[in-house]
């Protein structure tokens, strides 16, 4: 296994003390919990967000606590959802009279971990809210699955609530601020290795070496369809034209856009990406008012990335725009 | 009619903790069939701390010592399986709170309060192949049942799980991560199936109730 | 071949097209000539810092180009050194009055490139110096070896130098900024996997699934030793050992950690590295003042991190914590 | 004594073009026995250039031509190679600067100021495993000969350095890449000599000069 771990058990709080000793200015953690909260928050005034899915998404979502972004995160095993204590500490952690907004990716584990942990919140008084981020176009929406899927739109969701929630909007503010932002966000990925997880040391997909899969998920579950790898515009084609014919991106709407490497992909491939997409944007008549390229929701060390586009307003543009911080840090 | 006293419930508690551990692998296996193979992992890591704590546990009351398991579950189980098998026990802990002992329609009503907080918990309906496929006829016989012999009740229901694992193993999943394969999963049997019915044989193994099983899975 | 590539023979001049796209406001680039600079330099009042070496170690060195990093940078074919024109085209695009500092990573290939170019430019009349990084201690010095490689240690020789021209120092302060970054930085790696150039389209090594290369060089060069995969605890004390011995780090000594990911490496594995380098370092009684976890200066999509280890004093830990701005971002 | 114009150095520069085109897979390919693989691409990159822009260079004299043949080298050759190769032609340029045509002795200083160029540049010295192992030898071969006749030249040289190419297999590479790799370098050729003598080699077949290749790298 080409892993820098050592037992596969003690993945999570490994890392996570890796997080916490590299951002112990800004962070407190409670590895009893797998979770990690800003040093100043709660705060009386203003709103607390929190999020936590499985681990093997890092940056997400540990590395997303800072100002302007999260108040607070946990994590649970790789790929599986937090335990439901773990939710309901770090709601309890960041717990404030303004209210907490639960933010949750689309997944039957983390919704029904999250549900449990914010029934038991809010029968002990706690203000919250919780809203569903589902941005991932590979799955088509259905009557008898949970639905779409979240990934890496994710960020934005995070981003916008955090930017609001720091300059002090109340609770149902923020929480149309998510909703705004995942009714406007759309992502598809594509896998050209499957990834593997610590604990099972192999493979969790086979796929051959001239395959992709086209809509992979950040678990490696499968997408829309298996191909054959074509050149690096025609994969980034695909991926534009299902995340652009799912919203009526019109020409002239200011975007934002992002190129998300899943954790295998060295950055100059990313903006090879990232080229080809900015130039399909530019034909579309769409202006890309902000750009992103790099790791934000990764799936552990698979080969791969996906295309997310934010259709901006002026809320929304300020919203990215105002100053964040948190684990991830170039400086 | 005979009881069920709590320290006959711990005891099948402790059994079903052995089967859960001693199965981790295996069950994870499965789960990785069609799913994402931690079903036995987040399972095991429950059950090893319910282990630990069981002979320590205020057992007051069933229904207390239910909802204690309850809580373990809550903080120790990952994935889906955290909040099905935690909203499971605590339901049926609700049903039997302050009882110290339960007769068979109290038990029947235990497995009927989990059934339905599990389903209300991950919108999952009969069909949609997963451990309500088990859970339900197995509610279904108790109802039939009359409770007289705690040996033929357990072999009769062991023995509707065990089919469970057959009669599901062509469906599509609906829930969980396994439905994300789409048709994928069509003849992988459900982990969680297989985890109730081999919990429910070994039982029988255990008290010496004579049931010999049929699904692949329970003679692996 | 498991890459987002195009025709592997426009690899290079796709991803920097991908850049630009990416940095329009920051950057102005000359696809000619490999080359991209700051948009407000040359300055006739700061030194300008250049860099430049063959491709596949992003984010160095285009994407290094910014405030208070480098002025100007060029980049070569994959792994070989940029061709002489481009390295001269580049000192002149930013040269100034007060001068060149000319940063070159300790490789022949680029040494020569970088000689030509500085003659071809000092014959002009061009005020520069030039300074060579050696901070990788898996090779040995030796007189008949161009000696020891620059690599990741060389972000803190831009980062410092960057800050000091950017606050207004003269050629000679600068350079000696350099020098003093050098002389007190170290760094070791080592590679799970060899990379595979888009060119190849395989592996320009073997090596065992159960074999690391220990001291690898970020082209995929042998290092110190063929060994068996260890656990990452282990593989991490390997690597502080090697980095720690080589100079004289002193309990007190405030010193800055980078684990730096080699491009295919995940997020969490480099923390769960840097939680045992941080744990080593606070036992050798080292305190560590600032600490980097993230990619910054890659081998392609080789799996693998480096650990690098900067003694620092008041001055270089100013110029460290000074602001600066490049083509990597997160938000 | 014979003497070379301006139109038959190009008419060499054009074969030797041809070659290095068509061997740029090949000469990579040994660069990766114990280089990083890009000696191929790193020369036909350039050499496609020359080739394209020879018939429209300036040829007011030898050196002119030789100064815009290593500009060349300057912008499109990458790695150790452009230095190298345009150091060489920029040194053979200053030797022959005005020059229309010349004749053995100013070939032979031609030589000698490219491997002195070269030497300064790269700080190899012979022995070191380099292209300079075939031009050393071969501007003393140059030196020991008199160049009545051209043919008789060529062929000498062809066969220096076909030699050197046997000679330096199993020396340790000193510089460049294949330096790094310390004893695995030994047993392979070196891809500059390989490089310098399959140039001379086509040369001769070219000008039909009797001259039968030895090593196995101009046989493959
Ligand atoms: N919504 C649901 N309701 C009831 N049981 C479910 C549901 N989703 C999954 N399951 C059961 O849980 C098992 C999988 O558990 P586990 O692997 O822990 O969850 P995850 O899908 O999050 O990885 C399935 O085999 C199925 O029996
Ligand atoms: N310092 C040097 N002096 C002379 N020739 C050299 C030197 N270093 C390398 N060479 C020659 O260049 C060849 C390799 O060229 P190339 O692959 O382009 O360079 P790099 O080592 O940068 O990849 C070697 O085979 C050798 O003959
Ligand atoms: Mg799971
Ligand atoms: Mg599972
Ligand atoms: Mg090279
Ligand atoms: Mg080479």
């Amino acid at each position: 296994m080409k892993k820098f771990v050592n037992d596969p058990a003690n993945f999570v709080p490994e890392f996570m003390t890796g997080v916490l000793a590299a951002n112990a200015g800004l962070l407190d953690g409670n590895l009893e919990f797998q979770m990690v909260k800003r040093k100043d928050r709660p705060s009386p005034n203003h709103v607390s967000i929190v999020q936590g899915s499985g681990s093997g998404h890092e940056p997400a979502h540990i590395c997303a606590v800072g100002p302007g972004m999260l108040s607070a995160a946990c994590q649970g095993p790789v790929f599986a959802a937090p335990p439901v204590d773990a939710c309901y500490e770090t709601i309890k952690a960041v717990a404030t009279d303004a209210g907490v907004l639960v933010l949750v990716n689309n997944y039957q584990g983390d919704r029904m971990a999250w549900d449990m942990a914010c029934e038991m919140a809010e029968a002990e008084g706690i203000k919250l809210k919780q809203f569903i981020i589902n941005d991932d176009v590979a799955v088509q929406d259905s009557t008898w699955t949970v639905g779409r899927r979240g990934v890496a739109g994710n960020f934005f969701v995070m981003k916008a609530c955090g930017a609001a929630a720091e300059a002090g909007a109340d609770l149902d503010t923020v929480y149309a601020v998510a909703e705004k932002v995942n009714n406007n966000v759309r992502t598809m990925g594509v896998g050209l290795t499957s990834c593997i997880p610590p604990a099972k040391g192999d493979a969790i997909f086979d796929i051959g070496d001239d395959e992709m899969e086209v809509g992979v998920g950040i678990h490696g579950e499968p997408g829309r369809s298996r191909e054959k790898i074509r050149a690096a515009d025609s994969i980034t084609q695909t991926l534009f034209d299902a995340v652009q014919s799912d919203l009526p991106y019109n020409s002239g709407d200011r975007v934002a856009l992002m190129i998300n490497g899943l954790g295998g992909t060295p950055p100059a491939e990313l903006y090879v990406v990232y080229a080809k997409a900015a130039q399909l944007a530019a034909d579309a008549g769409l202006v890309i008012a902000r750009n992103y390229v790099g790791e934000y929701c990764t799936a552990l060390d698979m080969v791969g990335c996906s295309l997310t586009m934010l259709k901006l307003d002026a809320e929304l543009e300020g919203l990215l725009a105002a100053p964040a911080e948190c684990a991830v840090r170039v400086f | 009619m005979s009881t069920l006293t709590i320290a006959q419930i711990e005891e099948a508690l402790d059994v079903t903790c052995d089967t859960v551990i001693r199965n981790e692998k295996y069950f994870s296996d499965l789960d990785g069939l069609a799913g994402d193979g931690d079903f036995g992992t987040s399972l095991a890591t429950g059950f090893k701390v319910i282990k630990a704590d069981l002979p320590g546990i205020d057992k007051s009351a069933i229904g207390a010592m239910l909802l204690k398991i309850s809580m373990i579950c809550s903080k120790h189980v990952g994935g889906s399986s955290g909040p099905i098998w935690g909203t499971g026990f605590m339901r049926a802990g609700m049903v039997s709170k302050g009882l110290t002992e339960i007769g068979h329609q109290q038990l029947t009503d235990m497995v009927g309060s989990a059934l339905e907080g599990i389903m209300a918990r991950g919108g999952a309906v009969r069909g949609d192949k997963t451990l309500l496929d088990a859970l339900i006829p197995i509610h279904e016989k108790l109802q039939e049942m009359d409770g007289s012999d705690l040996g033929v009740v357990l072999a009769a229901v062991a023995q509707v799980a065990d089919q469970a694992i057959d009669e599901t193993r062509g469906l599509i999943a609906h829930r969980g991560r396994a439905s994300q394969v789409g048709a994928r999963s069509a003849n992988t049997p459900d982990p969680g199936i297989v985890g109730i019915a081999t919990i429910l044989c070994d039982w029988c193994k255990h008290y010496g109730v004579d049931y010999t099983p049929q699904a692949a899975e329970l003679n692996h």
